[in-house]
């Protein structure tokens, strides 16, 4: 297809975030934004309440932070007491309903993963969210057992970015065909890869755009 | 079970409560097919069709003037604006206008960027073709604006 | 049929054990191309006869990379994306986005576009509603109330054409207000639609909700209690018939949902027929909203002061709504830039579909076709 | 060889039991077009009676309002690809289509249009008719098999289970109107007086109710109603139409038995089902609704075997006024095609269109007046009342069809099992038991 001007920025170097340097932003409009220093918007602020108390008292520096962000609070925990801490948020602190799991990848940080768990309560009416940094390559226990829900979402964060849930009946992908490679979610997966390569083996020609 | 509800059931009032309904619509008023090629849809004013690039209507030039903002704009990247200065005027002028409109989704964000009124999205809606070629419309197919199909037989 | 032998569980029944009248069970592949399967939703179904043993769903036909489409877009562009998820309910999903990007942004919409966003919302929860109840119908056999609905459907449809310019991928919303001012006779229409459609659904009531064929196919199939919609995390009319009142718009009210007056109909039995009763009551109570909505739309600006380059600050927000279908959350996370860092969708159709194995085990090939229509799943949200 | 044509033109029998091979080899061929006719419009008519009952138009396109749409479609199904299944089984899947077909038009040879309308008739007319049309199972149940893909084969399965439970409950009412034929009397409740015929025998049958001077859908009110009743339900069953068209349920079986068909063979299944439908319509109008007895059949008397009814001017008024029916139903269909024609849109795209309709309403006025001519009034009344009957039927089915949601396997089985068939042996009981009223009574004084 005739689309010259994504066609010339696309195979783009994996490492940067592929979005920045997309002719996205007019330049002219950029140039005026920059100046104009915006007022830095909302800080996470220090989470009080008496579960937290009572999490940390539990599980010590396993809570690494927990704060809230323009009135929503979430829980940064260690990757080792995760499976307990959502056992615990579900049994005793009524959250019993998993909104959804999903992950933010970092290709810069060590810990390259931001998994999230995004629970709420019914009879507190109450969401929260709880963060776990994860390496690339490790795995979290499944939580499958806690709510049945997860079993989807876990295997679409497993399609989507490559994270093992240990436990979960059956980690496969689920949106991607089973021969996709690759996990497109993250931000070293450059979009055009897949589709050269389709193009390359079954049409014969360089590139599909 | 009550007298009523086992009455209803074995004289199937339930069944030709539903057989009422369906009789009823048989009128020939009922019926809401429009006969597409002879009565045409009224289209709503602000309909985001087409897109148009506008003229002014008394000398016939464009009113774009160059400033790319549509194909930044745009989020399928389907705009190709080129232009040149016109080195008596000072002014960039547009020399070409492309767009794709086998991606185009009538998002209308183009014609939202257009800092002048050039760029607009028309109520044409009858743009269809037999091969994917002719989807490449340029500045005089959009100057143009619409061309209402006429069917012949 | 022969790929479904890859399947999980194939191999654990096609064993040597076979008896003698070699009656091993059956391994139906139901979709992508199927009638009733509401697009490209392929079922696996293990059956002994006619009796469902065990289903598994292969989604993902439709999958277009929406969440990384978002990585490649600015916030404004990524706009009109968030409409071909669920695209009978654009302006819910819409909706959902801006406000979850304006809570990045830390703005508000001012009254008078969240009453007009409410106002366009409840009337695509009725064209949701609609478009569900007629395909239902059909899919349970019913082709009648199929073209009625789609008849009331319509005229929502026009009203947004005449509002925003396009009938189902409206893009009606942007982020921190509207874009468009309502149009004259905006009111006039609503209003009129809403006494258009009030005998309609009477109408619909008439064909379907006494009639034993249809009380009998619906009463007591695919019964999910509310204990396990909690558990299956299933939102929406569904954990509502199962008894469950719960509602995002009452629960954490959004876009000045609590200034009106409307109820949360709940079903009991947490069957189809349930899902059915609640789906019809919530039109009832949308029209309510609409009519209080409408006729109530303050004056004033239609748009918060949000800058032309939208730089959310660093941060990350989960913001959900009550779209026609359940819960539909928007996890946005920025890192400072034009463009939002991650967008996750959480899709109500998606994790709804998940609890189709447990609804349909045990039951008839009928009752499957009757639980998928009833779960309301559109697969462009399934897929994303 | 003229003296073996003309000599059954004054016969009151059939040609059959005449013996006169042409005459019934005319009869075969013009029930066969004529069947196919009724199929071909109840094609159109279908899709139109649906359309509206959907607020939709249905075909408009191929000539004036879709009138030519079934030949289209027809050119369209013989002209298409012929594809058969590799992994089919091949000649099973070749024969079932054509096993269909001639079973859904063989029960027509006993089918009554008149008094001396039918291929022929037999002592034994409503039994082979029953026999018949249940062996259409075989073709269904064939195509499924042979098929050799998973649909198909619910859908047979479904069809035969299916089949196999309503016959019982359609025979029981059956055999409850056959009863009907031997209590003879006149009137809804006459007994014991009067002549009775027990038949098998269509022609038999009809002749019973003229006799009685009532259609046994209102004899015994209301067991003759209930009786039918049973019928009525079986036999949208027997025809796999909704709301018990599970064989073919393409909401779940996708198209169930025939899912692997196309083009001529996808046809042959049609054209055996309405095929099927028009003969158990007709099974149903010759035991309760009269057969070509026209409404009220009670002032007819007992001349109504005779088949020149102009030479009997004593048959009266009614008769008389009765017999411009059919002439009249044509006429009006004629002003009804008028009618839209005029009100068809003004456009240059529709002249050719309102030109043909004013046609079809122009040949529509001609046979109308062709039947208005005495001798042709009278003939024609006996297959003009059961073709109206049948198009009745037709409606119905269609109705039905627009309306009802369909059941599921199990209810279906339930409504078949636990209600028609105790029903029908309940209607039997009472049936005999009014019928055999008097000797009853008379055997209880005798014992008391």
């Amino acid at each position: 297809m005739a689309d010259e001007t994504t066609s010339k920025d696309q195979p783009k170097p994996p490492e940067s975030k592929p979005a920045a340097e997309k002719p996205a932003a007019p330049p002219a409009a950029k140039a005026a934004a920059a100046p104009s220093a915006k007022p830095a918007g909302p800080t996470p602020q220090p989470w009080e309440s008496e579960m937290v108390a009572k999490f940390k008292a539990r599980f010590g520096s396993g809570i690494r932070e927990a704060s809230t962000y323009v009135g929503q609070n979430y829980m940064v925990v260690d990757g080792s007491i995760v499976y307990e801490a959502l056992q615990l948020l579900r049994e005793d602190e009524g959250f019993d309903y998993c909104v959804d799991i999903t992950a933010v990848h970092y290709p810069k940080r060590e810990e390259q993963f931001d998994l999230v768990w995004i629970l709420y309560s019914f009879p507190r009416n109450e969401r929260i969210r709880v963060k776990t940094l994860l390496k690339d390559g490790a795995s979290v226990p499944s939580v499958v057992a806690i709510w049945s829900t997860a079993n989807w979402l876990e295997r679409e964060v497993f399609d989507m970015f490559g994270i093992g849930f240990d436990g979960h009946p059956d980690l496969k992908r689920i949106l991607l065909p089973d021969g996709w490679k690759g996990h497109p979610l993250r931000k070293d997966y450059p979009i055009l890869q897949q589709d050269t390569e389709w193009v390359k083996i079954n049409l014969g020609i360089e590139s599909g755009q | 079970m009550s007298i009523a509800p086992l009455l209803n059931k074995v004289f199937m009032v339930d069944l030709i409560k539903g057989l009422k309904v369906t009789f009823k619509y048989q009128h020939p008023k009922e019926v809401y097919t429009e006969q597409y090629p002879l009565e045409r849809p009224a289209i709503a004013e602000r309909y985001r069709g087409l897109p148009r690039l506008n003229v002014n209507p008394e000398t016939g030039e464009t009113l774009c003037i160059a400033c790319n903002l549509c194909a930044t704009a745009c989020p399928e990247h389907l705009i190709v604006v080129q232009s040149e200065r016109n080195p008596a005027t000072k002014r960039k002028e547009m020399t070409s206008f492309t767009l794709d409109i086998s991606r185009c989704m009538f998002c209308g964000l183009c014609a939202e960027a257009c800092s002048t009124d050039c760029l607009e999205l028309s109520q044409d809606y009858e743009f269809a073709l037999y091969s994917r070629d002719g989807f490449i419309i340029d500045r005089a197919r959009m100057e143009r604006g619409s061309e209402p199909t006429v069917y012949t037989r | 049929m022969t790929d479904s032998t890859k399947s999980g569980f194939y191999q654990e029944t096609a064993g040597p054990d076979q008896t003698f009248l070699d009656a091993n069970e059956l391994v139906l592949n139901m979709g992508p191309q199927h009638p009733s399967t509401h697009g490209v939703l392929r079922v696996i179904l293990r059956l002994d006869g006619e009796k469902v043993l065990g289903t598994e769903c292969v989604i993902g036909y439709l999958h277009r990379g929406v969440e990384k489409i978002a990585e490649n877009r600015t916030y404004t562009m990524f706009n009109p994306y968030v409409d071909r998820m669920d695209y009978v309910a654009a302006v819910s999903n819409g909706l959902g986005y801006c406000l979850a990007v304006e809570k990045l942004l830390n703005i508000e919409a001012p009254p008078r576009a969240a009453y007009i966003r409410v106002v366009l919302t409840e009337l695509n929860r009725m064209a949701s509603h609609q478009l569900w109840l007629g395909t239902h119908a059909l899919d349970i056999g019913a082709m009648t109330p199929l073209f009625y609905t789609f008849r009331d459907r319509e005229e929502i449809l026009k009203i947004y054409e005449k509002y925003c310019g396009a009938r189902l991928t409206t893009h009606a919303f942007r982020i921190g207000g509207t874009l468009y001012e309502t149009y004259d006779g905006f009111e006039q229409d609503v209003n009129n639609f809403v006494k258009f459609v009030t005998p309609k659904i009477g109408e619909y009531e008439e064909l379907l909700t006494t009639n034993r064929i249809w009380v009998e196919r619906t009463k007591g199939v695919g019964v999910l209690s509310g204990k396990d919609c909690i558990d299956f995390g299933v939102t929406g009319p569904v954990l509502r018939a199962g008894g469950v009142k719960w509602d995002l718009r009452k629960a954490q009210p959004y876009s000045m949902y609590d200034k009106f007056d409307f109820e949360i109909p709940t079903g009991e039995n947490g069957d189809t027929f349930d899902r059915y009763i609640v789906r019809i009551a919530e039109m009832r109570q949308s029209l309510r909203i609409i009519d209080q909505a409408v006729n109530s739309i303050p004056a004033g600006p239609i748009m918060a002061k949000v800058p032309k380059v939208m730089k959310p600050a660093v941060g990350e927000v989960y913001v959900s709504i009550e779209a026609p279908k359940g819960e539909l959350g928007y996890f946005v996370v920025s890192d400072g830039s034009t463009q939002p860092y991650r967008v996750r969708v959480r899709p109500p159709s998606f994790v709804n579909l998940q609890a189709l194995d447990k609804m349909v085990r045990g039951a008839l090939v009928a009752d499957v076709v009757a639980v998928i229509g009833t779960l309301d799943i559109v697969l462009g949200e399934v897929d994303r | 060889m003229l003296d073996y044509v003309t000599s059954y033109l004054h016969s009151s029998l059939t040609p059959g039991q005449a013996g006169n091979w042409l005459w019934a080899l005319v009869y075969i061929l013009v029930i066969f077009a004529g069947v196919s006719g009724i199929v071909i419009v109840m094609n159109w008519g279908e899709r139109k009676a649906l359309a509206h009952m959907q607020v939709r138009l249905g075909p408009m396109r191929v000539g004036p309002h879709g009138l030519m749409q079934p030949i289209a479609d027809a050119i369209k199904l013989l002209t298409k690809e012929d594809i058969m299944p590799s992994e089919a089984d091949k000649p099973i899947f070749w024969l079932a289509p054509v096993w269909v077909v001639m079973i859904a038009f063989s029960v027509f040879i006993v089918v009554p249009f008149g008094p001396t309308h039918a291929v022929t008739d037999m002592n034994i007319g409503i039994l082979f008719m029953l026999g018949v049309s249940s062996l259409g199972v075989l073709g269904i149940v064939m195509a499924g098999w042979a098929s050799n893909s998973h649909f198909p084969l619910m859908g047979a399965l479904r069809s035969s289970a299916q089949m196999v439970s309503y016959e019982i409950a359609m025979g029981l009412a059956v055999v409850s109107a056959i009863v009907m034929t031997g209590l003879g009397g006149i009137g809804p409740y006459g007994i014991g007086s009067g002549a009775g015929s027990g038949t098998l025998s269509m022609i038999g049958i009809v002749q019973a109710q003229a006799q009685q001077h009532v259609w046994f859908i209102f004899k015994f009110f209301p067991v003759g109603l209930v009786a039918f009743f049973i019928f009525a339900v079986a036999m949208i069953a027997e025809t796999n139409r909704a709301p018990f068209d599970l064989p073919e349920a393409e909401s779940e079986l996708v198209a169930g038995f025939h899912t692997e068909y196309s083009g001529l063979r996808w046809s042959l299944f049609m054209l055996g089902e309405y095929a099927g439908m028009v003969a158990v319509s007709s099974i149903a109008i010759t035991l309760w609704l009269g057969g070509w007895l026209r409404p009220f059949p009670s002032t007819h008397g007992p001349a109504i075997n005779i088949p020149f009814l102009w030479e009997h001017p004593e048959q009266g008024v009614v008769d008389f006024a009765f017999s411009f029916a059919p002439a009249l139903v044509m006429l009006a269909l004629a002003f009804f095609s008028f009618f839209n024609a005029m009100r068809m849109p003004k456009h240059p795209l529709l002249k050719i269109q309102t030109i043909g309709l004013y046609a079809f309403g122009l040949v529509l006025a001609g046979v109308g007046l062709i039947l208005l001519a005495p001798p042709v009034r009278d003939r024609i009344q006996d297959i003009f009342w059961f073709v109206f009957k049948i198009a009745c039927f037709m409606y119905l089915y269609i109705w039905y069809r627009a309306t009802w949601p369909r059941y599921r396997f199990d209810q279906l089985m339930k409504v078949g099992w636990k209600v028609l068939l105790p029903l029908g042996l309940g209607v039997l009981l009472v049936t005999g038991i009014i019928g055999l009223g008097p000797e009853i009574a008379a055997w209880l004084k005798g014992v008391v």
